[in-house]
């Protein structure tokens, strides 16, 4: 294991101390844990708070700062953060607007948000969660925890962080990241593995030539193993995996003020005619020089497809570690979310 | 006889001990079907539990249980973090003010806190989770007579629970991280059920001394 | 070798074409291949043009925009381009005040920009070519061909761009520009090789627990190759070979207007209180959270030697492909230059 | 015998033939002291120029050597380049409309390029560049007789070139990359000193048709 790291049990908390005073627009706290703007809370707005394991960085320590989140609560790598970090870092940024939880579909976030927000709303502080499950390597939310939380991850807390700053209400906010959440599908290819720290080997090994097709952000086997292929070819696949998607049902569950309330939610496959926000992620070992690669063909695949891509992002944003491989994500945008997507940020991870 | 303090801080002090030791066995579980940290996460949790544990000592049998919980709720992280965590403090709940646990008060206490686990966790019986586990064995431990002492009725539960917990090895996991492995997830045991077997082991032990 | 990539000849070609899709505020050309601002000529400003081998990106055509770059000259991965694209280039962008090359210091850049000014120079335009030099661990100009150009280059790209669009005069950018690569020193650590695509293997092979110290961005080999050490460790190492680096003085050429002249310049030390901007750079391959373990013990140094870091820059932005390692640069920073480090930009690459 | 336009374009047609024969053996020298392109870039460089060739072959001999300067100085960059780009096209300034060569012409030609190189590169002798080839070779044209024929006068200044690469083998670089490599640059030939002394023989062969 090749890293820049000191003790493997002291990564994340020496990592965030250097983030801490490289950007002291940033407060970090310890014990518990999280990162909030050094001006919250900020009266009157809507605060937004995501957080999960860490390792994925930027997001979401570095999505911190004005126009996106209020606060990050970052777990061990890639192990879900507690309760009482989210519920700290709520009541650190709560401007008296409520908090929006933005929540990364896996077993262990969605139930410690869950309890956070529990305790958040006993506080007497307006709250709510939603779901991000975008990930459309996985294919059914019957026989699995659901879609996982990926790449549109990163485009909610950009366009539902700058209505937040524009004065949209805790309902409003919920609804535009459920909406952004709807609109948005992702899939991930690897092309090599990554090492978690503490584990001190690779979390999976693949053959020289060969990529892994359909991978989350963890590690996680993907839906398949092939062997490389070009980058045209494999864009190709990912595209076609996201556009031709059929209608994704499943069941969440949503504060409604007293206690959880189920939701079945339908998201509509894309169709033609369709203005798209077209996401390329590197997931933190490709350089950027290669996702523009691919996005020369998904911009191909799109217009062959009827889809016109009307904004993009290019760049490590949701990595796994030092894995090399890219992700693609397309998000349905309407005028609502373009001038969300236009508005500025000023945080460490995303300048507009 | 109902369980004692002592028998309580015992209780929690074996688990310590078996999360330590089974860390790394836990662990590889979790690395066959997971993401390699079950053991991991039980080990650093109950450690935490630990060095809590002597500013309650003195309170009674909710406040010690609650601090369990919410302790193991912001150390362990993950699924199994709030879902244990919930389990000890919404069975705390259920025992207001006592200072010691019968048989009546230890069926409360089980029904709560797998209810919080069922609420938390939304499990159904074979989606290959540690309430594979608790479900048959908090039927047995109602199905007991209130006057049999507690220390029997646990003792009869552990059978139950270890023929549940082999019972998640031929399962498809339908909750989790596990369920993402789809049929690949078929003939391992269920990490977080092989933890609660430890839970119940152990306080057996506990009701002995 | 696991790339995105189709053919490897096709490799910078189409990764530039998947930049100007994904950016039409840039306009990209072939043959001779350059890229230079949409909005370009810009009238009255002074025009900055960079430019070299591929493979550092976003270096340097994600500094192309507003506030950086007018324009970018990309050769073939790691080789200088030639004085056609930066005639052709210069030409786009002269906006009538002339036009700086920002070159750094290989033997190939310099020679084909030497070129490229003597042929803007003899189409009327003012020209002038400015080098950049401040890799520490190249000791000494009299026994090679100096001191190679690395992360200044990044810094001169943003405070020069930003002094341009605020009106300074050629001879002022030029000024500044020069200053800055006297302020920065820089060194470079791989924990890994990086592979070019037409060569298909890696440029050079470490054992699993080899680092090389004192590398270069086109996988030269360093000063020293030892086995990995804690990040602190390889931070301190790197942090004192910059700050303690003694005064260095080499001959560079610059154009005076009719041909070119001899300048002896001689960098002074960095000295105790002076302020300076940091920056940690990955060499690729590196997630920025890893980048921020080595903020960490930077800023710790820093301290210790009477430094002050006012201001810092963490991420990808000068790569060697998909390398691991870190490069640190500082720069001793003055009210100029911090003024224009804060001035706006938006580009691909770098928005502020 | 001047050397007729025939004859330079045979020159320039073997040596894109021997920069494609040569193109691994030249890469391989850089790549032991260098960052392995030189042969590739050569071999770009020359491909190109037969590209552009027929479109200047039926005029003067300087229009025909600045084509080729100026193709060169676009297509082979790095260091190289502009370097042989200089030469050719300093050559061609000096044979003002000239249709042939005449060994006069040649020293002109010959001085003129040569100080093209040094212009751009500002070699010294012992540098371990390309000069090391040129400066010897330029000394040893100038030395002969303007009444001499020219394959004479080149096939003289054969030995002394082979003798000059050779002699750049035991050099440490102070130029160019391979500087870099300090005492680690001994021992080995410099490329582009190499592939000047390709040039040469190819001049050589070509003046016998
Ligand atoms: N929805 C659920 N309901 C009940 N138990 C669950 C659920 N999801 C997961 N579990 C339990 O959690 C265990 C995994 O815990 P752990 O590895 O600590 O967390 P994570 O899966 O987040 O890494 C599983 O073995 C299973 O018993
Ligand atoms: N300053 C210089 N003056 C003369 N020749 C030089 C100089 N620097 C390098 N060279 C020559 O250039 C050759 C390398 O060319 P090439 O490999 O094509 O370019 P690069 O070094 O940019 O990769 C060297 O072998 C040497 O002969
Ligand atoms: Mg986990
Ligand atoms: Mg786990
Ligand atoms: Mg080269
Ligand atoms: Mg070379």
């Amino acid at each position: 294991m090749k890293k820049l790291i000191n003790n493997v049990e002291d990564v994340v908390q020496e990592q965030l101390q250097g983030m801490a005073l490289a950007h002291p627009e940033l407060t970090v706290k310890f014990d518990p844990c999280y990162v909030v703007r050094a001006d919250a809370p900020v009266k009157g707005k809507v605060a937004l708070v995501s957080g999960g394991g860490s390792g994925h960085e930027p997001m979401h320590g570095g999505f911190v700062g004005q126009g996106m989140l209020d606060g990050a609560c970052p777990g061990a790598v890639f192990t879900s953060p507690t309760p009482d970090q989210m519920y700290e870092c709520a009541k650190a940024v709560d401007g008296g607007a409520g908090v929006l939880f933005i929540v990364k579909n896996y077993t262990g976030d969605v139930m410690n948000f869950e309890t956070a927000a529990e305790l958040v709303a006993a506080e007497g502080i307006k709250v709510q969660n939603i779901l991000i499950d975008d990930d459309v390597a996985v294919k059914n939310s019957l026989w699995t925890a659901g879609r996982r939380g990926v790449g549109t991850t990163v485009l909610a807390e950009k366009i539902v962080g700058a209505a937040a700053e524009a004065g949209y209400d805790l309902d409003q906010c919920a609804d535009l990241c459920r909406k952004v959440n709807q609109y948005g599908r992702s899939f991930g290819v690897a092309l090599t593995s990554c090492t978690v720290p503490a584990a001190g080997k690779p979390t999976f090994v693949l053959g020289e030539d060969e990529v892994e097709m359909g991978i989350g952000i963890h590690g996680e086997p993907g839906t398949h193993r092939m062997p490389i292929k070009s980058v045209d070819e494999m864009t190709a696949y990912a595209a076609a995996q996201i556009i031709d998607d059929p209608a994704y049902t499943r069941v969440v569950r949503e504060w409604d003020g007293q206690g959880w309330a189920d939701k079945t939610l339908t998201d509509a496959p894309f169709a033609k005619g369709d203005q798209v926000i077209a996401f390329v992620n590197s997931m933190g070992g490709t350089p950027v020089s290669e996702l523009y690669a691919v996005y020369r063909k998904l911009d191909e695949v799109c217009k062959a497809k009827g889809l016109t891509i009307v904004r993009n992002l290019v760049g490590p944003y949701i990595t796994s570690l030092e894995m090399q491989g890219f992700s693609i994500t397309l998000l349905k945008a309407d005028d609502e979310i373009l001038k969300f997507w236009d508005a500025p940020a000023k945080t460490p991870g995303f300048v507009r | 006889m109902p369980m004692t303090k002592a028998q309580l801080l015992a209780w929690i002090d074996k688990q310590n001990a078996v999360f330590l030791d089974k860390k790394e066995y836990l662990t590889d579980l979790d690395a066959a079907i997971g993401d390699a940290d079950h053991g991991i996460n039980m080990n650093r949790g109950f450690a935490k539990v630990m060095e809590k544990l002597p500013t309650v000592a003195d309170k009674d049998l909710p406040a010690i249980l609650k601090t369990v919980g919410m302790t193991l709720m912001s150390s362990v992280g993950g699924a199994s973090g709030p879902l244990y965590g919930t389990f000890w403090m919404k069975g705390a709940m259920a025992l207001d003010g006592k200072t010691e646990m019968t048989t009546a008060d230890f069926k409360a206490f089980l029904e709560a806190a797998v209810g919080g686990i069922v609420q938390r966790g939304r499990p159904e019986l074979g989606d290959k989770t540690m309430y594979d586990l608790w479900g048959p064995v908090l039927a047995a431990v109602k199905a007991a007579d209130d006057t049999a002492p507690l220390a029997e009725v646990v003792a009869a539960a552990l059978p139950v629970a270890e023929a549940a917990l082999a019972a998640t090895i031929p399962l498809q996991a339908r909750k989790g991280r596990a369920s993402y492995l789809g049929e690949r997830s078929i003939g391992h045991p269920d990490p977080g059920a092989t933890s609660s077997l430890y839970m119940l082991q152990t306080l057996r032990e506990a009701l002995d001394i």
